[in-house]
């Protein structure tokens, strides 16, 4: 193909030039790979959690089997609700002595277990805010054999307004990020195509349509943006290295991120090579 | 084949380069397009080209007119006229050979045609042995050459070729000149602009159109006698040589 | 002065060329300004948490006025503590039953106060981690009429680990985000400058000095950074806005970094010029 | 002056371009530099101002030689060397006037002097009125005239002119030379490098030498007889003309 034929002799009679805006397109792609790692973790991070938001029921110890099956399956019903486990009294016991080192001292002594048995409710992600909580919380007590529910409210709000920085800087910061990311693959591939503007001006000339003149200058563009997008991707990797063995154990990229920036950064390569070359054509007269 | 009807030309920053200018150029003529320096035989051809719109008048080129050309025909007209520019307009990341072939491939023209056509007219020229030299490796003539074969290459309508043996040696523009004989003889419309007053002198049966100054002066197919070497342009250099101080 | 009339002269000529690497230069600051807020806000944020870090020590009831004095002034001399506060025992019960609402019913009902006056120690910054703390809580339980010290060991620890990650993270991804921000100016000023080398290789050719050739670059280069510092702090100011309203309450740049950033893309660009055009002269012999 | 000792020059992608010459022009010599195009005419020029590197021999510049010239030597040596470049190297983004400012302002010149010694130089090539235009804004013998007013503002001891009337008209052509020709009296040596033989024909007296694929086969001041017009170089123009195809 002609295209990509031209552009790769392009790409090699022109290193220099060639080089410098792999190097720029890698460098801010690079950015978003970063912010990526960043952003992926804490999100993780929070997930986690979060996901010890629960719901405690403590049941009377008046209620029967039956009883207790009903109100399981009806909680479990809730919309917002994910799973409901059962904790028995003895269990509740057990749990408490391994937990509490006082506690286990008077363990085998004691004659009439004083704990209750409850229910704890986890709720399905998405459903963890404070408003959710406070609502399956009401409903639950509204059963009889329901003595108590708590729920932590300060935990669950502190979460909850964590989520919601994190969330809205990870907005901000991190769109500010990609745009930046993209103006940068643009304005530089703007500029390898500026110093290209005699030759495209040639092409002209000699009566090569705007198409003709085009096609070259996109397979670059998106030869360039893959290819940045693979050194962007090992820069990232390089750094995820750096951070899980410095600092602390971090998670890597989800594949669908990699691709999706590595294919982007052709994409962005390409349109941005189409858009420049069609603002260096000097169309119908010159003067 | 080619007309001016009345054109006039102003550049933003300069003035007139040509005024109010009217001829016609007929199916396989051969002119020479003569004058003295920044007389405006450059922005004649241009104007043929369609790289400049004429500030006033018409130019009309086969079936295209300036006043109605519309975007997307330029590459059409363009493709139908070969165009020696007077600085060459080489790629200078193309080798003479690839040069030559981009104006082929412009016109769609088939592949396995392309290569042997190139060779032919690098040939012509002189600069087989030069065809995968890239334009900063050959010498001025050369590149000269390698324009010429270019501007030959698609079998143009029209031939534009300004002072296309500025760079070349006698012998060299002599064969050259034949090279746009014979195409011309074939039908193509060819417009010299030179100041080579021996290659004038050389052909006295050849039309000849003279600015100066941006007019037309005189058209030897016309009546309109030829003026007495005229006055004004390079006056300055001469008055130096007449005695002014040394530099 | 030639270099700076040329540079302006020649930025001026070459919109488009001066316009895409201001853009690019701005953009890589930018990178730098919003990874400077972020953490210039997550440190002071966790400051305020650190700040928190204190030791309390339990006085025996015995503890008399002069011994008081003692005590207090030996640990205020202890290198690593800031101050040292006495809480009576009076405050103490006062304080407790404003923090807690079931022993404010009984406060007025209480006939011996149950609580023992303490003394607050707050370390200097620099000196919260789990070591230090542990050393001073070491040395102050061995004195007579100290009865009991406490820290919250685990609380101390999470403080530390989180800025360590936080540290550890910032170091590597802010290094990162710098030198990107650094390679992406060196790679764009390089750009634009590789787009002139046909008017360097005239220069020389006519017989101008690598010096002379290079004065107007190095001021262009100057200017373009100084711009570009300062169009990358409007658009930093600009996220700042966008969070501060959008987010949550964030806090400005210290004005040492802001004065530190755009003098940095000043002299970057002109290191970066000067380089450039280094490597575009052809030196002594052109083949 | 200027001695060239057994020079060869290879270019690495194009074989010998000049082999085995050896020459010596005086002071305030003035030499016709001749030859086809592709002979090697450009390169010699080149060689002297140091701007290629002599794959063997020795190349000689007043007090400069190929084979001692250190990096820092090399704008010194260029300072006093005017050279008319073939394709006229002006920076794009000054103007007419701008170009013949900066080689002064190269050799450090004051400041209040530039100005008025540039209106002159201009005036000389006949441009004053073009002083602020940008190259794009010329014609090609008006971008050919800004390139030999610059090299001849500094007052160079040497002058290297290659081909600088290619694109000029006789009366012009005529002015230049008697600019060169006044620049020589004054004491510098000029290499004027052309295959304009109307300016031979018109100085029979001026030392001519004469390349022909590399080789210099002629020197007007030696005693080797003028040899009988050759054979290589562009022949296959020739056979086309005696009767090739049409391109
Ligand atoms: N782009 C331009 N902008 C402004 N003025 C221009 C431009 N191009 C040419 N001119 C001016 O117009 C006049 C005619 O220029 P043109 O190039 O047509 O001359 P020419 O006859 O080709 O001269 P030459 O023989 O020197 O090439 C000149 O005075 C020139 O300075
Ligand atoms: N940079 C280069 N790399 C490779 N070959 C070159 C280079 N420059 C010139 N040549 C070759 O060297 C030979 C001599 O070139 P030169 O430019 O000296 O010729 P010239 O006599 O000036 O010709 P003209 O009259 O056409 O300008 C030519 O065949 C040319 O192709
Ligand atoms: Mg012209
Ligand atoms: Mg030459």
């Amino acid at each position: 193909m002609r295209p990509f034929r031209e552009a790769l002799i392009s790409l090699v009679r022109r290193p220099m030039l060639a080089a410098l805006s792999v190097t720029a397109i890698s460098l801010s792609l690079f950015i978003l790979g970063l912010f990526g790692l960043t952003a992926h973790n804490i999100s993780r991070a929070l997930a986690a959690v979060e996901e010890k938001v629960e719901i405690v029921a403590y049941l009377r110890d008046e209620i029967d089997e039956a009883q207790l099956r009903l109100v399981r399956s009806e909680i479990g019903a809730f919309p917002e609700v994910e799973s409901v486990e059962y904790v028995s009294k003895t269990e509740a016991l057990y749990n408490a002595s391994r937990e509490l080192a006082e506690f286990s001292d008077v363990f085998p002594d004691v004659e009439v277990n004083p704990l209750p048995a409850s229910l704890e409710v986890r709720l399905l992600p998405g459903r963890r805010d404070p408003q959710s909580v406070g609502t399956v919380a009401v409903r639950m007590s509204g059963y009889d054999f329901i003595d108590d529910v708590r729920f932590g409210r300060d935990w669950v709000d502190r979460i909850h307004t964590l989520r919601r920085i994190a969330g809205g800087t990870a907005l901000i910061v991190g769109g500010s990020f990609a745009l930046v990311a993209m103006l940068l693959v643009g304005a530089t591939v703007r500029m390898s195509i500026h110093a290209r503007s005699t030759e495209i001006a040639i092409m002209e000339n000699v009566g090569a349509t705007a198409g003709f003149i085009q096609r070259p200058f996109l397979a670059e563009g998106l030869i360039s943006g893959l290819a940045g997008g693979a050194f962007a991707l090992a820069l990232t990797f390089g750094a995820y290295r750096l951070l899980d063995r410095a600092v602390m154990a971090v998670l890597w990229l989800p594949d669908l991120w990699i691709a999706a920036g590595i294919l982007g950064g052709g994409v962005l390569g390409m349109l941005s090579a189409g858009r420049s070359v069609r603002q260096e054509l000097k169309g119908l007269y010159a003067i | 084949m080619i007309r001016f009807r009345n054109v006039t030309k102003h550049y933003p920053r300069s003035g007139t380069a040509l005024a109010d200018a009217s001829f016609h150029v007929r199916k396989a003529e051969f002119v020479f397009l003569t004058g003295p320096s920044g007389a405006g035989k450059t922005t004649v051809l241009r104007l043929v080209h369609m790289e400049l719109a004429p500030t006033e008048g018409e130019v009309i080129i086969s079936r295209f007119s300036s006043t109605r050309i519309r975007r997307r025909e330029i590459p059409q007209l363009r493709r139908r006229v070969g165009f020696v520019f007077q600085d060459f307009r080489l790629l200078e990341r193309f080798t003479a050979a690839e040069n030559i072939a981009f104006a082929l491939q412009v016109t769609g023209a088939n592949r396995s045609a392309i290569r042997p056509k190139v060779m032919r007219l690098l040939d012509h020229v002189g600069l087989a042995s030069r065809a995968s030299a890239f334009p900063a490796e050959l010498s001025g003539g050369e590149r000269q050459r390698v324009a010429i074969a270019r501007a030959l290459a698609t079998d143009p309508l029209v031939l534009l070729a300004d002072e296309p043996t500025g760079n070349l040696d006698e012998r060299a523009s002599l064969g050259v000149f034949e090279l746009f004989k014979q195409l011309n003889a074939l039908g193509t419309a060819v417009i010299l602009a030179t100041h080579d007053t021996t290659l004038l002198r050389r052909h006295p049966e050849t039309r000849v159109l003279e600015l100066e100054d941006g007019r037309l002066v005189y058209d030897s197919r016309s009546d309109v006698p030829k003026p007495p070497h005229a006055s004004s342009g390079d006056s300055s250099i001469f008055e130096l040589v007449r005695g002014g101080p040394a530099p």
